[in-house]
């Protein structure tokens, strides 16, 4: 059984409102040391049988990630 | 004549549009997204507005990778007329039928509302028939479509406030062919004037003609 | 370490304790205890409200089911029975806002789904504290994104409701949520199980640790300090889930394949359970360990009253499981047959092939304690003195600041996030006073409203009764429509203490009165109590929701000015008073009390005026006056008036003050004698005429002028302002 | 300037209707091997000022999770 952690960010320059919005809400919070804020996705799968990062990759570029308008990144936990 | 309505698990509108392509003088059949293949004598595909699965991940996903958007796409490229409204434009987009990605509105809510829409392309047999101007609501939550207008065939834009943050304020596009067109509004909220507007049959004619 | 016995702890009184072995026969298992804990609550046994209930009118030629199902159902004709029920949410709302909303639709659409009714319209009825509050505008826009996050992803239309903001309502906010459905004549589904050797199945999501002790301790305690405490019992929706079990419970009602079918609520499997074998006079036999879990090793009492969303549970016979699982199956979704039905009423559940519980079903449900409310009186409060009511300076700047009171201003910021249209059969869509939804395959519409007359039931319980009541039927009048049933949601605070419980009995008399004279039975409802903080009560918050039938679509009514030259006339006439009403901003005075027959009568003469197509539209007249009456319907309309006000005491009374029975009615002017003819007994006075870009008012001391784009932008950016 | 990266996961126990989803997803897409899919927020932060942790953490609580029913933790890249 390994842990794989997916991160999928939106890709630089696909503009991110959710980021945005959360940005302008922390500054009115008070919160004014915020210059940037992105918001992606954190997928943990459990996975068994064996290359379980290419297994999460090819599971990525099936499903997961939308390539247009997103990045993602693969971590083996073990 | 015979218009294919595909249902996912959480499609919301598949009955609303199956009686938008009556209303057009078309015959409807719903087909489950676990078929492998289309009804025989089926001329158009309807992918209809919902949910499906939830919109989780991204909204049209997972229904993207149905079964039965094989059969789709083979029934696209040999010309015929796939159309998509709301959930089935994003599924579109998400199976690579169509060009670009469908993105949180910029209110980052849900909107409802009646909008108007110009016709940006009159050139496809979906927007043959249709007012220079059309009276249709959306209703989504992410219906901001992003992409390259460059390479994609616009045929549908907001007129007036561009509500949803659209890239060049698109609200509906085709395939080069113009054989497949997805759009963000619902055409089949508009085929009946006692919901205040017809404006939308034109594109359900279309599909039945088919 | 705790020295407070468990029952105590879990909410049970030493003498209801006391109860439990003489029922049966035995002290309870842990299990048991905490069964009849949550059973005996106020939220699933209404011990404080039973006694009152029992005086509202609940039959009639078109009630096909009264209250006593998950919902009541009425007969409208063409071939359609309709399905209604109003539920609270008050307290998960309190605590997590989008989560307890949200939960609160799921809950009350599986209350229709039980009927085996297709769900195909949502209200909600919302009250919170102030905008000017962080609170407030926090569980303000959470509790209205959880509604369409769950409501739009179910595809069932969110069609009206109402919002009101009032500091009674800052530390106890109310979510109300009403849903009605609709199936054919003789296909609905009774909750009653009914034979022995058939099976239970359980459909939908996994049980897991969500709302443990939910029923007692969110929705029957006051809410006190230690929120925090309360927090981990949370339910999370998952309206995806929800939207297949509609498809697969009506596949399966539609084929015949169901002996009955119950959603699983407040008291989980527990209530759902009991109800089912106490219902059906048989008894059931459990399975704990088939009930597919969330989490490893959940003790037998949590599994029992675990309130995990999107479940139910249904009676199958043996001959039909095969064909049942594989429709849930087909729908991918979980579907186990956890149980039998058996002889003799007892409800019985193993766990680890050891009887966990065994006790008669009807001891959890029909043995429930019940009882009485206290009912000493409040005194009623002496009726205003005009004089103490410093006349405003500026009667169109006070008309254009009321329109911004969010209370009264435009709701769009609500229903824009909500979609009211799915299904393409909204014909009447959110603002006007009443929703119009066609039913499926017909010329006939619903109409559908909710209404509360909270400050008027505060101050006089009986005739704030009545006029809550009163207003739902003129709302539904003014489309057209004819009343036809109720249901409704009393929310109110602790019934043991001061006042509470005689305004309770007192509201239930009024509302029971006018519902009479209407001829509207209840056929469904709901109640909240203990809605107060240590410092703060709730208004009395009875909410009506009103169904009535338009027999073609097309005659329906709305609300606009949108012909210059039409008549723009007063239907209905109680002199307007200032007391109590949205102008003054709080509960003070003595409001006018309703004239029952004159109001029925201004009813029908609506109705039939709509129905030979006489009026162009209809407007009632509530919370703001003629003022804001006027101004909803030119700016819906958008086209102005021209009008006299009628003369009263002072012009800003004239103006702003409220009284129930009056209706703005527009008509072409050729029509205004076969109108007046129709009105017969029935007052119908012409104000003036429809015209021009702004309001112009003629009162007894000064002409008024507010234009229509002025009063716009204050009616439309109020609340978007007050989020900003 | 420090980048902070904020992960939000729903809480152990609390229902998580993505995940369920995407898991399901995946197994229809042929991928067997997962037993287990978590779905979540990852949230990238540029802080300017002082205690970059301290001032994301005070965003948790205050907005970024809903601890009613979500996990945060906080992980400084400098
Ligand atoms: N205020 C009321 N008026 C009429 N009927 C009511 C009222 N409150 C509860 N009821 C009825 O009592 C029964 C139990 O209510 P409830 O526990 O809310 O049902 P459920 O558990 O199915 O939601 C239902 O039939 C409901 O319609
Ligand atoms: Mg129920």
């Amino acid at each position: 059984m390994t842990r794989v952690v997916v991160t999928v960010m939106p890709k630089e320059g696909v503009l991110d409102p959710q980021g945005q919005a959360v940005r302008g809400a922390l500054g009115r919070l008070g919160f004014g040391d915020v210059t940037d804020v992105r918001i992606g996705r954190r997928i943990e799968l459990q996975l068994t049988g064996d290359d379980p990062e290419g297994q999460a990759r090819r599971m990525c570029d099936e499903l997961l990630a939308n390539a247009l308008i997103e990045d993602y990144s693969v971590a083996v936990e073990g | 004549m015979s218009v294919a309505v595909l249902r996912f698990p959480g499609s919301l509108d598949h009955e609303s549009a199956a009686r938008a392509v009556t209303a057009a003088g078309g015959e409807a059949r719903y087909v489950w997204h676990a078929e492998e293949e289309l009804p025989a004598g089926t001329t158009a595909v309807l992918l209809p507005g919902g949910f499906s699965y939830g919109d989780h991940l991204r909204p049209g996903a997972i229904a993207s990778r149905a079964p039965v958007m094989d059969a789709v796409r083979r029934h696209a490229a040999e010309g015929g007329l796939v159309l998509g409204i709301c959930n089935g434009f994003q599924v579109l987009c998400e199976a690579g039928l169509l060009p670009g990605a469908l993105r949180p509105n910029a209110t980052l809510s849900f909107v409802c509302r009646q909008v108007e829409l110009d016709v940006a392309d009159p050139g496809t047999p979906f927007t043959r028939d249709l007012p220079a101007r059309l009276s249709v609501p959306v209703k989504n939550h992410d219906g901001a479509w992003f992409g390259d207008p460059s390479d994609a065939r616009v045929v549908l834009r907001y007129a007036g406030e561009n509500v949803l943050g659209s890239v060049d304020a698109v609200a509906g596009v085709a395939n080069r062919e113009g054989n497949v067109m997805g759009l963000m509004p619902h055409p089949e909220e508009a085929v009946d004037p006692l919901l205040g507007s017809v404006d939308g049959l034109g594109i359900f004619a279309a599909l039945a003609r088919a | 370490m705790s020295v407070v016995p468990l029952h105590r702890q879990l909410g049970l009184t030493d003498e209801e304790f006391a109860r439990i072995p003489e029922l049966i026969g035995r002290a309870p298992t842990d299990p048991e205890l905490v069964m009849f804990s949550l059973m005996w609550s106020e939220h699933c046994s209404y011990k404080h409200s039973k006694p009152v209930l029992r005086r509202f009118p609940t039959t009639g030629p078109h009630v096909v089911q009264g209250p006593g199902e998950n919902a009541g159902a009425v007969d409208v004709g063409d071939g359609w029975v309709v399905a209604l029920k109003i539920e609270s949410h008050n307290h998960p709302s309190a605590v997590e806002p989008f989560e307890g909303a949200a939960t609160g639709v799921g809950g009350i659409v599986r209350d229709i789904l039980a009927l085996g009714a297709r769900p195909i319209a949502l209200l909600d009825s919302l009250r919170f504290g102030p905008l000017t509050s962080a609170r407030s505008r926090h569980l303000f826009t959470r509790a209205v994104a959880g509604i369409g996050g769950y409501g739009n992803c179910i595809g069932v239309p969110t069609v009206g409701g109402e919002v009101m903001f009032d500091d009674r309502y800052e530390d106890s906010c109310l979510v109300n949520a009403m849903c009605v459905g609709v199936v054919r004549p003789g296909r609905m589904l009774r909750s009653a199980a009914r034979a022995p050797g058939d099976h239970l199945v359980l459909i939908g999501n996994r049980t897991g640790r969500d709302g443990i002790g939910g029923a007692s301790i969110l929705a029957s305690a006051e809410l006190g300090e230690d929120d925090a405490a309360k927090r981990p019992s949370v339910q999370v929706g998952d309206p995806f889930t929800e939207r297949k079990l509609i498809d697969c419970c009506l596949e399966l009602a539609e084929s015949g394949l169901l002996e009955a079918l119950q959603d699983l609520g407040a008291a989980g499997l527990t209530s759902a359970a009991s109800e089912m074998a106490a219902k059906g006079g048989v008894g059931l036999d459990i399975d704990l360990d088939r009930v597919p879990l969330r989490e490893e090793g959940m003790p037998a009492a949590e599994i029992l009253v675990s309130e995990s969303q999107e479940r139910m549970l249904a009676e199958v016979h043996p001959n039909r499981l095969d064909a049942v699982l594989a429709v849930c199956a087909r729908w991918e979704l979980l579907a186990t047959p956890i149980g039998t039905v058996t002889e003799g009423g007892r409800l019985v559940a193993r766990m680890d092939g050891e009887v966990v519980v065994d006790v008669p079903a009807s001891a959890l449900t029909d043995d429930a304690p019940v009882y009485g409310v206290p009912v000493a009186p409040a005194h009623t409060p002496a009726p205003l003195r005009l004089d103490d009511v410093p006349p405003p300076e500026d009667l169109a700047a006070a008309w254009r600041d009321l329109l911004a009171r969010p209370t009264l201003a435009s709701k769009r910021w609500v229903w824009e996030r909500y979609d009211h249209l799915v299904g393409a059969n909204t014909v009447g869509r959110p603002g006007g006073d009443a929703a119009l939804v066609r039913l499926p395959g017909s010329r006939r519409a619903i109409a559908l409203t909710t209404d509360c007359a909270e400050r008027h039931c505060e101050l006089d319980p009986r005739h704030g009764g009545r006029a809550t009541v009163l207003e739902a039927a003129r709302n539904l009048a003014c489309t057209g429509a004819r009343p036809l049933a109720a249901t409704d949601c009393l929310n109110f605070a602790n019934p043991e203490k001061g006042a509470t419980g005689w305004r309770l009995t007192e509201v239930v008399e009024g509302m029971s009165e006018a519902l009479e004279a209407l001829g509207v039975p209840v056929v469904s409802g709901n109640v909240s109590l203990y809605n107060e903080s240590p410092v703060r009560a709730i208004l009395p918050t009875p909410v009506v929701g009103m169904l009535g039938v338009v027999d073609d679509a097309a005659q329906g009514v709305g609300i606009g000015f949108d012909r210059e030259g039409d008549r723009v006339l007063m239907a209905g006439w109680a002199a307007p008073r200032l007391d109590g009403s949205e102008y003054l901003g709080r509960a003070e005075g003595l409001p006018p009390a309703p004239d029952v027959a004159a109001e029925v009568a201004l009813v029908d003469f609506l109705v039939e005026a709509a129905r030979h197509g006489l009026v162009r539209s209809a407007h009632d007249l509530s919370g703001g006056g003629l003022a804001v009456g006027l101004a909803e319907s030119a700016l819906a309309g958008g086209v102005g008036c021209r009008i006299a006000a009628p003369r009263g005491r002072r012009a800003d009374e004239d103006l702003f003050g409220e009284a129930g029975g009056r209706v703005l009615v527009t008509c072409r002017p050729a029509d205004l004698p076969a109108l007046e003819a129709l009105a017969g007994r029935v007052p119908l006075t012409d104000l003036g005429e429809v015209g021009g870009d702004a309001l112009v008012v003629e009162t007894a001391e000064a002409h008024v002028t507010l234009g229509l784009g002025e009063a716009r932008r204050a009616y439309e950016d109020a609340i978007p302002g007050a989020l900003a």
